[in-house]
C-alpha cells in the first residue's frame, strides 16, 4: 500500500460541565483513546450509531474542537504544536464537509463569496479568485453564472456541491466527510457520492467518510472502522470486515442493516 | 396569516416608519420650521392658551413657544435614543461576542457583571450614575447606554453561542478564516434581525428613562427643550396650563409607541423571512 | 391607533376640564375637626434638634419643645421657659430665672439641671452638633439653684439671646439625656404638643399637651404633619379640605386660593435674601464694574414675580423686612444699557460664565433660567449647570467651584448671623472688606439697638457698593389655610410655625 | 421512584446553592462599585448635614464622627466586615439603623409591587391568551394595541392623569397618605398598566409558540374539544416562561415604584433610596443597594424554583 497520510494517535475528547461555582465538575467522555491511520488516496469509512462520538471525532481530527489529549498528524503537520505556520498549513491540508447543507452556507453571503473564502484567506487576488471560483463551481456541476446568488436559491444537493467546492478551493489533501449525504434524497445521494468518487480520483484526495449507512460505507471505503461509545471497537480492510466481522456489535450492526434508524441529528 | 392581516401589518409598519421619519426630519430641520426660538422668553405672554396670539400650542411659564420647544425636543429625544442605543449596542457587542467566543470562565465572569447591572432597577441605577457624573443629557445618554448594554450583551452572546456551532462557521474556521472576518462576515450579519428589533425597542425604553430622569429633575438641563423636562415643569401648572403637560406627554407616548411597534413588526417580518 | 386617539381625547377633556373643579371640592366632614391637618413640604432627616440644620426638623419640633426665650409676633425676644433674665455689667454673665411647675411630656419636672444637661449635649464636641459654633463664646453653663441658670462667656456676645431662642436650643429632659434616649426618633419636651408617631415620608402625629404651661393652650387636640412634596397635591388638598394649612403655594396658585371663599392666603415677607452669588475670585467677576453690570442687567421685580411668586427687591445683603435693613435697591436699577456700558468699560466678558443652580429648589432653577436670558440681553453668555443639594453645598458653597449661582440665604434672628459670613474672605463669593471685622466686633459689644444699627448699616453700604452678589429681593411667604383656621402664627425669621393658638371657627 | 425523588431534591438544593453563590458574588460586586462611586460623587454628607451656616470646624468634627476622615480602604474594610455580619450601620442623617429604615419601608413597596404584579397578570393573561388564540384577528390587534399603548405612556404621566381624574376631579380616592386600601388603588393601577403591557406580549408569544406545537395540532386533529385543549394543556405550558420572568418583573416594579411613590407621596423604599442618594447618606445608599439586589436575586431564584417545581424537565439540568 501507499504511504500513510493521516495519523490519529490516542485521541480523547472530554467535556466538562463545570460552572464557576459548581463544587464537582461533571465530565463526559465523548471520544476515548481513538487511534487510526489512513493511507494516501484511500477512504476510511467510520460507522456507528448516532451518539457514538463520530462527529466529535470528526471535529477533533479537523482541529475545530481540539482533542483533550492525543495527537493528529496529517501529512507531517501537527496542529497540536500550536505553531502559526503549522496551523495555517493544516487548514490548507484538511477540510471538512458537514451533514446539513442548509446550515453549511452563510445565508447572508452569496455562494461565490462562500466558495472564495479559503482563497481570500490565502490572499489570492480578486480576479484570480473569480476564475478559480468559476472553475470550482463548474467542477462540482454548478453553473458559474449563479455565483452571485444566495444559498436559499439552491436545492439541498446543489448546496452540498457548493460546500464541497468551498472545501476544495484550498486544494486540500484530506477531506473529512461527516455524513455528507444523509440528509439528501436517495437519488441526489447517488449523484453526490459519485461526485466524491470522481473528485477523489481526479484530485488524489484522502477521505475520512463518516456515515451510519453501511451500504454507502461498504461501497466507498477501502478500510472500515466501527465506533461505539466513543471508542473504535474494530477496524479492518472493507472486504475483510464485511465478510468476517470479529466483534459482536459489528455483526449485529451488519445483520440489522439496512434498517438502522438514525434521526437527522447534527449532534452526537 | 391572511391577506387582511398582511395589510394590517404593512399599514402599521408604514405608519410607524412615516412618523419616525417625520420625527427625524423635524429634528434636523427644527431651526427652519420652528415658529420661534425655543429658548426665547417673553414674560408678558406667559401661559398663553393654545391657538392664541400666534402660539399654536400655547406658551409656557416663561412665555416660550410650546410648539417650538416640542419640535426642538425631538432633537433631544432622538439624540438620547440614538446615542444611548449605539452605546448599549457597542458595549453589548463587545461583551456578548467576547462572552460567546471566549471560554467558560470569561463567559461566566462577564455574564455575572451583566447580571449585576440588570439586577438593579433601571431608574435607580440611572440616577446613581447620573449623580456621579453630573446632571445633563450627555450623562443621561451614557448612563442609559451602559445600563441597557446587558440587554444586547445577552442576545449577542446567545446568538454567538448558537452560530459558532453552525457548520458554516465551523467550515470557515476549517478554511483558516481569521477571527475578525468570522465575526464581521459570519456572526454579526446573521444576528442582525434580532439586534435591529432590540434596537428599536431599546430606543423606546431609553426615551422613557430619559423622560423619567428629566421628570425627577436629574436629566436634561434647562433651558434645553426636552420633552421630559417640559413635563416636569408642567406639573406645577396642571390646573392653569394643562396644555403644558398634554403635548410633551403625547409626543413621548407617540414616539415610544411607534418605536415599539416598529420593533415588533420588524421582528415579525424578519422572522418570517428566514 | 383608535385606542390612542380616544385616550388622547379622554386626556384632553380631562385636562381641559381641570380648572373647573377645585372651587367646590369636598368640604371637611365636620365643622369642628379634632385634628389639624398640616402639610409639611418634606420628610425631616431626624427629630433630634442637635443633629441637623434642616428647617423641616425645627418646623415640627417648634410644637414639641420650648426654648428658654422665644421671638414674639414682632420678632422681639420674650420670656418662655425662662421667666426673666439679666446680664452682668461686664456682659460676661447671663442669668436666667426659670419658670416653675413646668412638666416634660414624660412627667419629669423642668428644672435648671435640664438646661445644663441640654447645653452640655449641644456643645459636646463628640456629638458635633451643627449649631454648637453659635455657643463658642460660652465657657460654662451652671445651675445656681433649682430654678436659676447662669451662662458664662469669655467675651460679651449680644447674639447669644437670639441663639437661645432658636429651635436648636430646645430644652431636653436631663434624665432621658443621661439614658441615651433616641431623641431623633421620639422627641420628648415641654412643648404644647406631645409627639405620638412618625411614619417616615408619610406623616408625623402630635397630640395636645394637657399640662402645657400656658393656660388654655394649645387649642386643637391633634396635629398631623402630612409630608407632601408636590405643590399641586398640597394646593389641591387644601382646596378639597383634606388639608387645613399648607406651606407651599406655586406662583399660579395664588389667584385660585384667593378666589375660593373657603380658603385664605396668609402673605408676609419671608426672611430670605434671594441672590445670584458672584464668585469674586474669578476674573472678570473680580472687577466691581462687571459685578455692577450684572446687578443692572437683572430685572429684580420680574424675577421675584415669575420665579418666586412675588416679593420686594433689595439692594444689599439683608432681607427687606428686617428692622436693621437699609433700602439700597435704588443703587442698581434694571438698566441693560448701563450694564452693557459698564461691561465695555471693564473690557468685556470674554468667556461663558458657569451658572450653577441647586436642582432641588425649583424656584431657584426658574430664576436661573431667567437670569440666563437677562444676562444674554446685556451681552453676557452663561451656561446653566444643575447640581443636587449635596453637590451645591460642598462643591459650590464649600469649594467655590462656580461663576454665578442662585440661592436664598435663610433668616437670622440677629444680623450678626448674616454678616459674620464676610468676616474673612473665606466665604463662597470670596469677598470681604477690611472694615467688616471691626464693625462686627463693635456690634457684638454693643447692646443698644440704635448703636448696633449704625454698625450694621455701614456693613450693608459696603456690600451694596462692592456687590459680591446680585441682590434680588425678599420673596413673599405664602401660607394658605382654610377660612376656618384662626390663630396661626409663623416665626418669620426662624421659618417655624407656632400652632399653640390655632383654632377652628 | 424514591431514588428519582432524592436526585431531584439534590438537584433543587444544588440549584439553590448555585444561585446563592451567584447572589453573593453579584451583591459583592455591586456594593463594592457603589461603595466607591458614592465616595467619588461630588457632595460631602458632613457638609450636607451641617448646612449652609456651619463653619468648617463644625463640618470637620462631623466628618470625624461619621468616620469619613479615615482612609478609603479602611472605610471599605470596615464596611465589608460589618456587612458580612449583617450590620448595615446607621444612617448619617437620621442616625437610625439602616436596616430598620429599610425594613420600615419595604412592606409598602413590596405590597405595591406584589399587588401590581398580580393585577398585571390578571389583566395580561386573558388578553394575551385571547390574542394568541385569535391570532391575526381584530381581538389580537386590540390586545397588541393595549400592550403598545400601555408601554408607551410614561408612568409618571399616567400617575398624574389618574390623580387628577380620580382624586381631584371625581373626589373618589384620597389625594395623599398611605393608610387604607383606597390609597393603593391608583399607584397599583399605574404600576400594573406598564407591566401588564409587557406581559401581554410575553404571554401572547409564549402561547402562540405552544399552540403551534405538535400535541395541540394532534389534539385538534383527534377532534378533542377545541377550548379544552387550548386552555388545559397549552395554557399551562405557555405560562411556564411567564413564571420564570416573574422575578425580573418584580425587580422592575421595585424600580418603577420610585416614580409612583414620588407622585402619590407614598412612604416607600424608592423614595427613601432617592433621598439617600440626593443627601449622600452613604450607609443608607449602600444598605439599600445590597437590599434591593438581594431581593431582586431572591425573587429571581424563587421564580426559578417555582418553574422547576412545575416543570420536571428543568430539574435535571
Amino acid at each position: 500500500m501507499t504511504a500513510e497520510l493521516v495519523r490519529v494517535d490516542n485521541v480523547s475528547k472530554v467535556y466538562y460541565q463545570a460552572g464557576l461555582l459548581r463544587q464537582r465538575a461533571r465530565s463526559m467522555v465523548a471520544v476515548r483513546n481513538v487511534s487510526f491511520s489512513i493511507a494516501a488516496n484511500t477512504v476510511l469509512g467510520l460507522v456507528g450509531e448516532s451518539g457514538c462520538g463520530k462527529s466529535t471525532l470528526a471535529r477533533a481530527v479537523a482541529w475545530l474542537d481540539p482533542p483533550t489529549s492525543g495527537r493528529v498528524v496529517v501529512s507531517g503537520i501537527d496542529p497540536g504544536l500550536r505553531e502559526r505556520s503549522q496551523m495555517a498549513l493544516f487548514r490548507r491540508t484538511v477540510q471538512i464537509v458537514f451533514q446539513d447543507p442548509y446550515s453549511s452556507l452563510n445565508p447572508r453571503q452569496c455562494i461565490g463569496e462562500s466558495v472564495a473564502e479559503g482563497l481570500r484567506n490565502q490572499g489570492v487576488p480578486r480576479d484570480r479568485r473569480r476564475r478559480e471560483v468559476a472553475r470550482l463551481l463548474d467542477m462540482v456541476g454548478i453553473s458559474p453564472n449563479r455565483a452571485s446568488e444566495r444559498p436559499h436559491r439552491f436545492s439541498g444537493g446543489q448546496r452540498q456541491r457548493i460546500v464541497i467546492a468551498r472545501a476544495l478551493a484550498v486544494q486540500p489533501r484530506f477531506l473529512i466527510l461527516d455524513e455528507p449525504v444523509s440528509s439528501l434524497d436517495v437519488s441526489i445521494q447517488a449523484q453526490i457520492v459519485n461526485l466524491l468518487v470522481d473528485l477523489k480520483r481526479e484530485l488524489s484526495l484522502t477521505y475520512l467518510f463518516i456515515s451510519h449507512d453501511l451500504n454507502l460505507i461498504a461501497y466507498l471505503s477501502d478500510e472500515i472502522a466501527v465506533m461505539r461509545d466513543g471508542t473504535i471497537i474494530e477496524q479492518a480492510p472493507a472486504e475483510q470486515l464485511i465478510a468476517a466481522p470479529v466483534h459482536q456489535y459489528t455483526r449485529a450492526l451488519f445483520a440489522d442493516a439496512p434498517v438502522l434508524p438514525e434521526p437527522r441529528s447534527r449532534s452526537s | 396569516m391572511t391577506r387582511r392581516t398582511e395589510i394590517f401589518v404593512r399599514f402599521f409598519l408604514v405608519v410607524s416608519v412615516v412618523y419616525l421619519g417625520a420625527l427625524v426630519v423635524v429634528a434636523i430641520a427644527a431651526p427652519h420650521i420652528a415658529p420661534a426660538d425655543p429658548r426665547m422668553q417673553n414674560i408678558p405672554a406667559r401661559f398663553t392658551p393654545p391657538g392664541t396670539d400666534g402660539f399654536l400650542l400655547g406658551s409656557d411659564e416663561f412665555g416660550r413657544d410650546v410648539l417650538s420647544r416640542l419640535l426642538f425636543g425631538a432633537r433631544s429625544a432622538l439624540l438620547v435614543g440614538g446615542v444611548a442605543v449605539a452605546l448599549a449596542l457597542g458595549i453589548g457587542m463587545v461583551v456578548g461576542l467576547t462572552a460567546g467566543l471566549a471560554g467558560k470562565v470569561v463567559d461566566s465572569a462577564l455574564m455575572l457583571i451583566m447580571d449585576a447591572v440588570l439586577s438593579f432597577p433601571t431608574v435607580l441605577l440611572a440616577i446613581t450614575v447620573v449623580s456621579v457624573f453630573g446632571y445633563g443629557l450627555p450623562q443621561v445618554m451614557t448612563a442609559i447606554g451602559v445600563i441597557f448594554s446587558p440587554l444586547f450583551a445577552r442576545i449577542i452572546r446567545t446568538e454567538t453561542l448558537t452560530l459558532k456551532q453552525e457548520p458554516f462557521v465551523l467550515s470557515a474556521r476549517a478554511l483558516g478564516t481569521p477571527l475578525w472576518r468570522i465575526i464581521t462576515v459570519h456572526l454579526v450579519p446573521n444576528m442582525l434581525p434580532k439586534i435591529v428589533a432590540q434596537c428599536t425597542v431599546t430606543v423606546a425604553l431609553a426615551l422613557v428613562v430619559e423622560a423619567s430622569l428629566s421628570f425627577l429633575g436629574v436629566g436634561a438641563q434647562p433651558p434645553t427643550p426636552s420633552w421630559g423636562l417640559m413635563l416636569r415643569n408642567a406639573r406645577n401648572y396642571l390646573f392653569d396650563a394643562p396644555w403644558l403637560a398634554l403635548y410633551p406627554g403625547l409626543a413621548i407616548g407617540l414616539t415610544v409607541f411607534c418605536c415599539n411597534l416598529l420593533g415588533d413588526l420588524l421582528g415579525e417580518l424578519l422572522q418570517r423571512d428566514q | 391607533m383608535k385606542t390612542t386617539l380616544s385616550l388622547a381625547l379622554a386626556v384632553c377633556t380631562l385636562v381641559a376640564a381641570a380648572p373647573a373643579f377645585g372651587a367646590g371640592g369636598r368640604e371637611a366632614a365636620s365643622a369642628q375637626p379634632a385634628t389639624l391637618q398640616f402639610a409639611l413640604s418634606g420628610n425631616p432627616n431626624t427629630l433630634d434638634p442637635h443633629a441637623t440644620a434642616g428647617t423641616l426638623t425645627f418646623q415640627v419640633l417648634r410644637s414639641v419643645y420650648d426654648t428658654l426665650v422665644e421671638p414674639d409676633e414682632s420678632g422681639r425676644i420674650v420670656p418662655a421657659l425662662a421667666e426673666s433674665w439679666g446680664v452682668s455689667a461686664d456682659g460676661l454673665h447671663w442669668t436666667f430665672h426659670l419658670r416653675s411647675g413646668v412638666q416634660f411630656h414624660n412627667g419629669d419636672e423642668f428644672t435648671s439641671k435640664d438646661v445644663v444637661a441640654t447645653f452640655a449635649r449641644l456643645r459636646d464636641p463628640g456629638r458635633a452638633s451643627t449649631h454648637a459654633a453659635e455657643f463658642a463664646a460660652v465657657t460654662a453653663v451652671e445651675a445656681l439653684d433649682r430654678y436659676t441658670v447662669q451662662f458664662s462667656l469669655e467675651r460679651p456676645h449680644a447674639p447669644l439671646l437670639s441663639a437661645l431662642a432658636s429651635g436648636w436650643s430646645a430644652i431636653l429632659p436631663q434624665r432621658l439625656i443621661a439614658n441615651g434616649h433616641d431623641f431623633g426618633g421620639s422627641p420628648v419636651g415641654t412643648g404644647p404638643f406631645v409627639f405620638e408617631q412618625w411614619m417616615r415620608d408619610n406623616r408625623i402625629t402630635l397630640s395636645r399637651n394637657e399640662r402645657y404651661w400656658i393656660e388654655g393652650q394649645p387649642a386643637v387636640a391633634r396635629v398631623n404633619f402630612n409630608i407632601i412634596t408636590e405643590v399641586a397635591v398640597q394646593v389641591q388638598g387644601l382646596l378639597t379640605g383634606d388639608l387645613h394649612i399648607i406651606d407651599m403655594v406655586g406662583p399660579t396658585d395664588i389667584a385660585r386660593i384667593e378666589r375660593n371663599p373657603a380658603t385664605r392666603l396668609d402673605t408676609g415677607l419671608s426672611s430670605l435674601v434671594m441672590v445670584m452669588a458672584i464668585n469674586t475670585r474669578r476674573p472678570p467677576l473680580s472687577d466691581v464694574r462687571i459685578r455692577r453690570a450684572l446687578n443692572h442687567a437683572v430685572d429684580k421685580q420680574t424675577i421675584l414675580d415669575v420665579a418666586y411668586a412675588g416679593g420686594r427687591p433689595i439692594g444689599t445683603f439683608m432681607d427687606a423686612g428686617d428692622p436693621f435693613a437699609l433700602d439700597l435697591a435704588h443703587l442698581h436699577p434694571h438698566d441693560p444699557e448701563r450694564a452693557r456700558a459698564l461691561i465695555r468699560e471693564a473690557g468685556g466678558v470674554n468667556r461663558v460664565l458657569d451658572l450653577v443652580l441647586p436642582q432641588n429648589f425649583e424656584p431657584h432653577v426658574r430664576a436661573g433660567e431667567m437670569y440666563q436670558q437677562m444676562l444674554a440681553q446685556a451681552g453676557i453668555e452663561a451656561q446653566i449647570r444643575l447640581v443636587d443639594w449635596s453637590t451645591w453645598l460642598s462643591d459650590v458653597y464649600g469649594a467655590a467651584n462656580f461663576d454665578l449661582t442662585v440661592i436664598g440665604h435663610t433668616g437670622k434672628l440677629d444680623p450678626d448671623g448674616r454678616f459674620s459670613l464676610f468676616e474673612t474672605d473665606r466665604n463662597y463669593v470670596g469677598w470681604s472688606h477690611p472694615e467688616i471685622p471691626r464693625l462686627l466686633q463693635a456690634a457684638r459689644l454693643e447692646s443698644e439697638f440704635a448703636g448696633r444699627r449704625e454698625y450694621f448699616a455701614e456693613i450693608q453700604r459696603l456690600l451694596a457698593e462692592e456687590v459680591p452678589f446680585v441682590f434680588v429681593g425678599t420673596n413673599y411667604r405664602f401660607i394658605a389655610m382654610r377660612e376656618t383656621i384662626h390663630g396661626f402664627h409663623m416665626d418669620g425669621k426662624l421659618d417655624t410655625y407656632d400652632l399653640r393658638r390655632v383654632r377652628f371657627r | 421512584m424514591r431514588g428519582d425523588e432524592r436526585t431531584s431534591h439534590r438537584a433543587v438544593i444544588g440549584l439553590i446553592l448555585r444561585r446563592l453563590g451567584r447572589l453573593v458574588l453579584t451583591v459583592m460586586l455591586i456594593s463594592t462599585v457603589v461603595f466607591l462611586t458614592v465616595r467619588v460623587i461630588p457632595g460631602d454628607p458632613a457638609r450636607t448635614i451641617a448646612g449652609m451656616d456651619a463653619g468648617e470646624p463644625a463640618v470637620e468634627s462631623l466628618r470625624i464622627r461619621l468616620g469619613l476622615d479615615r482612609p478609603l480602604w479602611r472605610q471599605y474594610l470596615g464596611w465589608l466586615w460589618d456587612t458580612l455580619r449583617f450590620d448595615f450601620g446607621t444612617s448619617f442623617f437620621s442616625q437610625e439603623p439602616v436596616l430598620r429604615l429599610i425594613l420600615d419601608r419595604f412592606p409598602l413597596t413590596a405590597l405595591l409591587a406584589v399587588a401590581s404584579f398580580l393585577l398585571s397578570l390578571l389583566v395580561a393573561i386573558p388578553i394575551g391568551v385571547i390574542a394568541a388564540v385569535k391570532r391575526w384577528t381584530v381581538w389580537d390587534g386590540l390586545g397588541l394595541m393595549f400592550a403598545q399603548v400601555g408601554m408607551a405612556i410614561p408612568s409618571f404621566w399616567l400617575a398624574i392623569l389618574l390623580l387628577m381624574l380620580f382624586s381631584v376631579r371625581l373626589g373618589l380616592l384620597p389625594l395623599f397618605g398611605a393608610d387604607s386600601v383606597a390609597h393603593w388603588i391608583l399607584p397599583v393601577v399605574t404600576l400594573a398598566t406598564e407591566r401588564a403591557a409587557v406581559l401581554v406580549r410575553f404571554v401572547r408569544a409564549s402561547m402562540v409558540e405552544e399552540l403551534e406545537k405538535e400535541y395541540v395540532l394532534a389534539a385538534d386533529a383527534r377532534g378533542l374539544p377545541h377550548l379544552r385543549v387550548r386552555f388545559s394543556h397549552a395554557l399551562r405550558n405557555a405560562l411556564m416562561p411567564v413564571v420564570t420572568i416573574a422575578g425580573i418583573q418584580f425587580g422592575y416594579l421595585l424600580g418603577g415604584a420610585v416614580i409612583v411613590e414620588q407622585v402619590f407621596s407614598l412612604p416607600g423604599l424608592g423614595r427613601l433610596f432617592l433621598s439617600a442618594i440626593v443627601a449622600r447618606d452613604f450607609p443608607l445608599i449602600q444598605g439599600g443597594v445590597v437590599f434591593i439586589a438581594v431581593v431582586f436575586s431572591l425573587s429571581n431564584c424563587a421564580a426559578d424554583l417555582v418553574s422547576a417545581a412545575v416543570n420536571p424537565r428543568l430539574r435535571v439540568g
